[in-house]
């Protein structure tokens, strides 16, 4: 049995701020309800039926006491409002040296990929003092990302991403909840943030088999999804080489021109007859509801790979992920 | 108007033979059939009384599963029973609770009408009450619905296991059950009124109950529609509210609580008015600032569809519509503030006894006080990214809905029992179960908040074994707060046959419905009363009152 | 044409009959207000699929049945004219004016139930009905599926209004035939009026967004 | 039966010649959302005229039109906060954000 704790900890730059705002919106209620009970009592006791205290004149025109009452809710309401938005607004506004970390939400685990492909399911690991920004999709249904330690939480939604930024401030180990109702395991669907020291990090990213990078991953999936058949260099079907193309201006059928960038590429998975490039035949089947969310992603990730690339060296596909990962 | 409908029979004095409860006939078909709004209120009751219970055995399982930390039932099982308790005590107990009641019972006798403008729709709205009910359980026998009451998509629409359509299908005639009260009512009030009885001379809860009926008309219909969609969504597998569809999530949400919040007001604007007319009489002195307290019934009704954005500050819409709904949500909390401030100072200097009625309505100003100021808690943007979704909200909403809406409706059925039945209630066994009910739920509620700040999480079957403790206190509380209201089922029941008889008016109250016998005649008044006073014209000694 | 003074006694809650006609055409206001709201919430989602999808929803545009469409609104302003025309024959007390006329938008409402029934026939062999039978090659299929999603509830939900206000302006015109009302009781077919023409005013507002979508 | 009353044979050839105007200018290419905003002006207006003419809102009380005008508000109130929302959200559709490869990751570049 736990013992009676009334504060959950204190572990991100947010949770401080999140506890003194949690004191100032305490300390005016308490203001107000000690002001309400405690006049109630004291009217209640002293003008109680049998009490034979003095009643004389009451209070006559009560319009002044209604706005003053009126008036000074509204502003104590107002400042509590700023306070909080101005909150809100920072804990939307991650800093520009955030690391991002993928999480991906599935009934009923959380998938998370670190920028080096390390991957751990229900389990995220981060090095204390540096800001993390987690960027939220789902697979199925709406999940919710909660840490209560470090005071934030977001919905993650299929179709798109939503992100969440916090410093971890305290090592240690702390829960992970899933906060939106999203089926039968709901309650099982979480786990533990541990926050640890940045070299101890480091030790454990290295001591994680990183395996293959997203971007070998997605090369993988190309033959295994049967892109390569007509994508591929040996390819006999024309279809469209994807060596260098991201990041470049695609010629359009209709005349239009695109930049083949993520949106671009995830369409052409998905949606390929929307934006046909030039010159070649919508022959491409939609993998609309083959592909997951997680798999999309690793597919992405290898045509952008391909981005600086020719066709020529590229015949081995070896992505260049292991050995451009950032130092570690 | 005038008086000119007089049906001259002269008045008992002590108990009334001629009334509404045996003037037409006890035949079950006079009351299955009846046209008369004091009648389909009885039958209302009775419904109401029978899903509160249904709702209340879901809300112990629940209770007795979060003893422990790995719980008790399989989450299936867990799960349809929060979505249960849910869905019939916002449908099925709380919105109907007051207005369809004791509205329908006093309404026509308070504003001095012989009956609500629509009678046969009056009965329409119980029969699609019933409909609705029996669907729901239905829903509930064959296997149950897991959702929650909130039915977010796209789990509602294409993953959930549950009989979806059929809850949803109950839900929506249950809607248009509520909106044709809330039109009757609409009506009954601007065109039915006494000579006299102008708009500021309007009991506090008529007025409440006429800014309930706005919502209920307004709000209603819009809820109806999303659900349809929704059930749409599911039966056929083309729809708006699922990205793998096309659609969007959010618009889902956004059409829900466009209805959801506005839904709270619909369930506790009328206990503000029961407050409101139960304060002033035991307090022996008229509401202080009676148009504000008015005004601010109104304000909370137009004001209430602003708002419902507040559901979703972390659902993932954008920076700047989360700043406006803060913003207006703080805005509401003020007409609320207006309300408790005002039945505190009619306190002051009054003659105060504490009856029954008297203790239910103190403990609501209590529980909606800090109900409501939990709300400016989870209505501030940074806090609620913390603690919406967990027991935070749960247990601030049932501050509003339970500490304070149950509590009205028990302090109205206990203040209006002599008028509705003829019989007293016993006072001391009330008081009893008056003031349990206020120590076992704070004993159920407020460990929720601490539990919430911690982390824990709504519609978990299962927690962290650190979250326990509360979790005791929070069954064992409830475990009270169930004694609290089972007692009232049965010395009420007593009462019915053996109370004493209240005769006409039993607390020297104003007000027009104390002026007709008790129980009040199938017509309500021998003679249409004409209204020549405003409301709550208490004097420190009680004497008749003349209309 | 004379028909005798015919006003029924007002039900045991009304002081008088003046009062009784007054509250029903207000509850008939209440209640359109509450429509209003019904076809809201679905009115939101077709602006949220057109905002978000806007290309997607002209193509859909044009695929609907702009000719059945405009006869189809033509039918039912003209509805709305002889239904307006019925009530100031009931005015003027003129029963034999009110039974025709009466008749006579029963009949146009018969028409557009008709002519959509057709339409929907049509759309039943063109693929277009989602969820039972849609295939379309469009890379904006799935707009134009959502966007007959919401074209079939939308009218469906109205038909279904429209055969309400067929049943009651049928009865109107059964009662106005046995003399029920005069030029100084009328209210019934004053209140179904009400429905008729909030009928009509919602398919002026679908007209534009259903039909007239992608036509430029 | 006697001829229709003028104003109300007026508002019907009104009502019509709106809806040959409203089919007209459909086929007539307008810039940016135009299309929409001139055939949904001209609903209102048709919708108006139906409401003053044939529902005799003019000469209806200050309840009536109270009543009239409530729908129309919390419907206008429905848009007008949902738009709050929607045009102001910057949705990220799964693929606007770049995917991290593994080797162009570093801190700062975003």
């Amino acid at each position: 049995m736990g013992s009676m704790q009334l504060l959950p900890p204190t572990a991100s730059s947010h949770a401080a701020d999140m506890d003194w705002l949690f004191a100032a919106l305490i300390g005016t209620s308490a203001f107000i309800l000690l002001l309400v009970f405690g006049l109630m009592i004291l009217f209640c006791v002293r003008y109680r039926k049998n009490s034979k205290v003095e009643r004389g004149d009451r209070l006559g025109r009560t319009w002044r006491v209604e706005t003053a009452w009126t008036v000074a809710t509204f502003i104590a309401f107002l400042g509590l409002y700023f306070w909080g938005a101005d909150l809100y607004v920072g804990i939307h506004s991650p800093p520009k040296d955030a690391t991002d970390i993928y999480v991906v939400g599935k009934q009923w685990m959380w998938k998370i990929e670190h920028p080096g492909g390390q991957r751990e399911i229900d389990t995220l690991h981060v090095p204390v003092g540096k800001p993390v920004r987690l960027v939220l999709t789902s697979q199925d249904v709406i999940h919710d990302f909660a840490i209560p330690a470090f005071r934030v939480r977001q919905d993650a939604l299929p179709g798109r991403y939503e992100t969440l930024w916090f410093t971890p401030t305290k090592v240690g180990e702390y829960r992970l909840f899933c906060a939106e109702f999203c089926g039968t395991w709901h309650a099982r669907m979480g786990g533990s943030v541990v926050v640890m020291e940045p070299s101890d990090f480091q030790r454990w990213l290295e001591a994680q088999d990183p395996g293959p990078s997203l971007a070998q991953e997605g090369e993988a999936l190309f033959r295994s999804y049967g892109c390569s058949g007509c994508h591929g260099t040996a390819s006999t079907v024309h279809a469209p080489k994807l060596e260098g193309v991201f990041g470049r201006p695609v010629p359009l059928q209709d005349g239009r021109t695109v930049i083949a960038d993520d949106r671009y590429i995830r369409d052409s998975i998905l949606k390929p007859k929307s934006e046909i490039a030039a010159g070649y035949p919508p022959v491409m089947p939609s993998f609309a509801g083959q592909i997951g969310e997680d798999d999309l992603l690793k597919l992405v990730a290898y045509i952008k790979s391909l981005a600086d690339r020719t066709a020529q060296n590229s015949q081995t596909g070896q992505a260049a992920g292991s050995a451009e990962r950032p130092a570690q | 108007m005038t008086t000119a409908t007089v049906t001259g029979k002269p008045d008992e004095p002590v108990v009334a033979t001629r009334n509404y409860l045996t003037e037409e006939g006890v035949t079950l078909r006079s009351w299955l059939l009846t046209k008369d709004h004091k009648r389909i209120a009885i039958l209302y009751t009775l419904s109401i009384t029978f899903f509160f219970f249904v709702g209340g055995a879901a809300a112990t399982l629940i209770r007795l599963n979060l003893v422990t930390p790995a719980g008790i039932f399989t989450p299936d099982i867990y799960n349809r029973l929060f979505t249960l308790h849910g869905i019939v005590m916002v449908w099925f107990f709380l919105i109907p609770s007051i207005p369809n009641t004791m509205g329908n019972f006093l309404i026509p006798l308070m504003i001095g009408a012989k009956d609500l403008a629509f009678p046969r729709l009056n009965l329409l709205s119980w029969y699609l009450y019933v409909g609705a009910g029996f669907l729901a359980l239905f829903a509930i026998l064959i296997g149950g619905v897991d959702t929650g009451w909130t039915f977010y998509t796209p789990f509602s629409s294409l993953y959930s296991n549950g009989y979806v359509v059929l809850a949803l299908a109950a839900v929506f005639a249950v809607g248009f059950s509520s909106i044709l009260t809330g039109l009757n009512f609409i009506v009954t009030i601007h065109r039915m009124r006494a000579p006299g009885m102008t708009w500021y001379r309007l009991p506090v809860f008529v007025w409440s109950n006429y800014a309930t009926s706005v919502i209920m008309v307004l709000a209603t219909p819009v809820l109806a529609i999303t659900l349809m969609l929704v059930a749409v969504e599911r039966l056929l597998r083309v729809g708006i509210f699922d990205p793998a569809l096309g659609g969007d999530p959010l618009l889902f949400q956004h059409l829900f609580w466009f209805y959801s919040h506005p839904a709270v007001y619909i369930m506790i604007l009328p206990g503000f008015g029961v407050i409101s007319e139960i304060v002033p009489c035991f307090a022996r002195k008229p509401l202080f600032g009676y148009k504000f307290v008015v005004w601010s019934s109104i304000t909370i009704a137009i004001i209430g569809f602003f708002v419902w954005a507040h559901h979703m500050f972390v659902a993932g819409i954008s920076l700047y519509a989360g700043l406006v709904f803060s913003l207006l949500s703080y805005v509401i909390a003020v007409p609320s503030a207006i309300k408790v401030f005002n039945w505190t100072a009619t306190l002051h200097k009054g003659w105060i006894s504490f009856d029954a009625p008297m203790l239910y309505a103190l403990g609501f100003i209590g529980l909606f006080t800090i109900g409501g100021l939990t709300g400016l808690f989870v209505a501030n943007l940074a806090f609620d990214v913390h603690v919406t979704d967990t027991y935070f909200v749960v247990a601030h909403f049932h501050y509003i809905m339970v500490g304070g809406m149950v509590s009205a409706y028990f302090g109205g059925l206990h203040y209006w029992w002599p008028k509705v039945t003829g019989r007293l209630y016993p006072e001391w066994w009330a008081r009893i179960a008056a003031l349990l009910i206020f120590f076992g739920f704070n004993l159920t509620f407020f460990p929720q908040f601490i539990l919430g700040y911690l982390g824990m999480e709504r519609r978990y079957y299962s927690y962290p074994p650190e979250f326990q403790v509360w979790n005791i206190f929070s069954s064992a509380g409830a475990s009270v707060l169930a004694v609290g209201y089972a007692l009232p089922f049965f010395y009420l029941g007593w009462s019915l046959f053996r109370g004493k008889r209240a005769g006409s008016n039993p607390w020297a109250a104003t007000g027009l419905e104390w002026q007709t016998s008790s129980p009040p005649p199938a017509h309500n008044f021998d003679v249409t009363p004409t209204v020549t006073r405003p409301p709550y014209q208490y004097r420190p000694e009680p004497e008749p009152q003349d209309v | 044409m004379s028909d005798a003074p015919v006003i029924p006694q007002p039900e045991p809650q009304y002081a008088t009959a003046e009062q009784q006609a007054d509250t029903a055409s207000f509850g008939m206001w209440v209640f359109l207000a509450t429509e209003v709201l019904f076809f809201g919430g679905m009115l939101l989602a077709y602006t949220w699929l057109r905002a978000t999808y806007p290309e997607g929803v002209a193509e859909a545009g044009r695929h609907t049945k702009i000719v059945i469409g405009s006869v189809n609104t033509l039918v039912l302003l003209t509805s709305s004219f002889t239904m307006g025309w019925a009530v100031h024959a009931a005015e003027h007390g003129s029963r034999k004016a009110l039974t025709q006329l009466l008749a006579v938008t029963a009949l146009l409402g018969l028409l557009f139930l008709g002519l959509k029934g057709y339409e929907y026939h049509k759309e039943w062999t063109e693929h277009l009905v989602p969820g039972l039978n849609f295939h379309e090659d469009s890379v904006h299929a799935q707009t134009i599926e959502l966007f007959y999603f919401l074209y079939f509830l939308l009218t469906g939900i109205h038909g279904i209004h429209v055969t309400i206000g067929i049943g009651l302006i049928a009865v109107m015109a059964v009662r106005a035939r046995r003399g029920a009302f005069s030029s100084r009781y009328y209210t019934p077919v004053e209140v179904t009026g009400l429905y008729w023409h909030f009928v009509d005013i919602v398919w002026i507002f679908l007209y534009p967004l259903i039909y007239l979508a992608g036509r430029s | 039966m006697k001829a229709p009353p003028l104003p109300l044979l007026l508002t019907w050839a009104a009502l019509l010649a709106l809806l040959a105007a409203t089919l007209g200018l459909a086929y007539v290419p307008m810039s940016g959302p135009m299309n929409v905003v001139v055939a949904l002006g001209i609903s209102v207006a048709k919708a108006l005229l139906v409401l003053a003419l044939f529902m005799k809102l003019f000469r209806a009380s200050a309840l009536t039109r109270a009543a009239a005008a409530a729908g129309l508000f919390w419907l206008a109130v429905l848009f007008a906060l949902s738009g709050t929302d929607y045009l102001t959200r910057k949705v990220e559709h799964v693929g606007d954000l770049p995917a991290p490869t593994g080797r162009e990751h570093q801190p700062g570049n975003r």
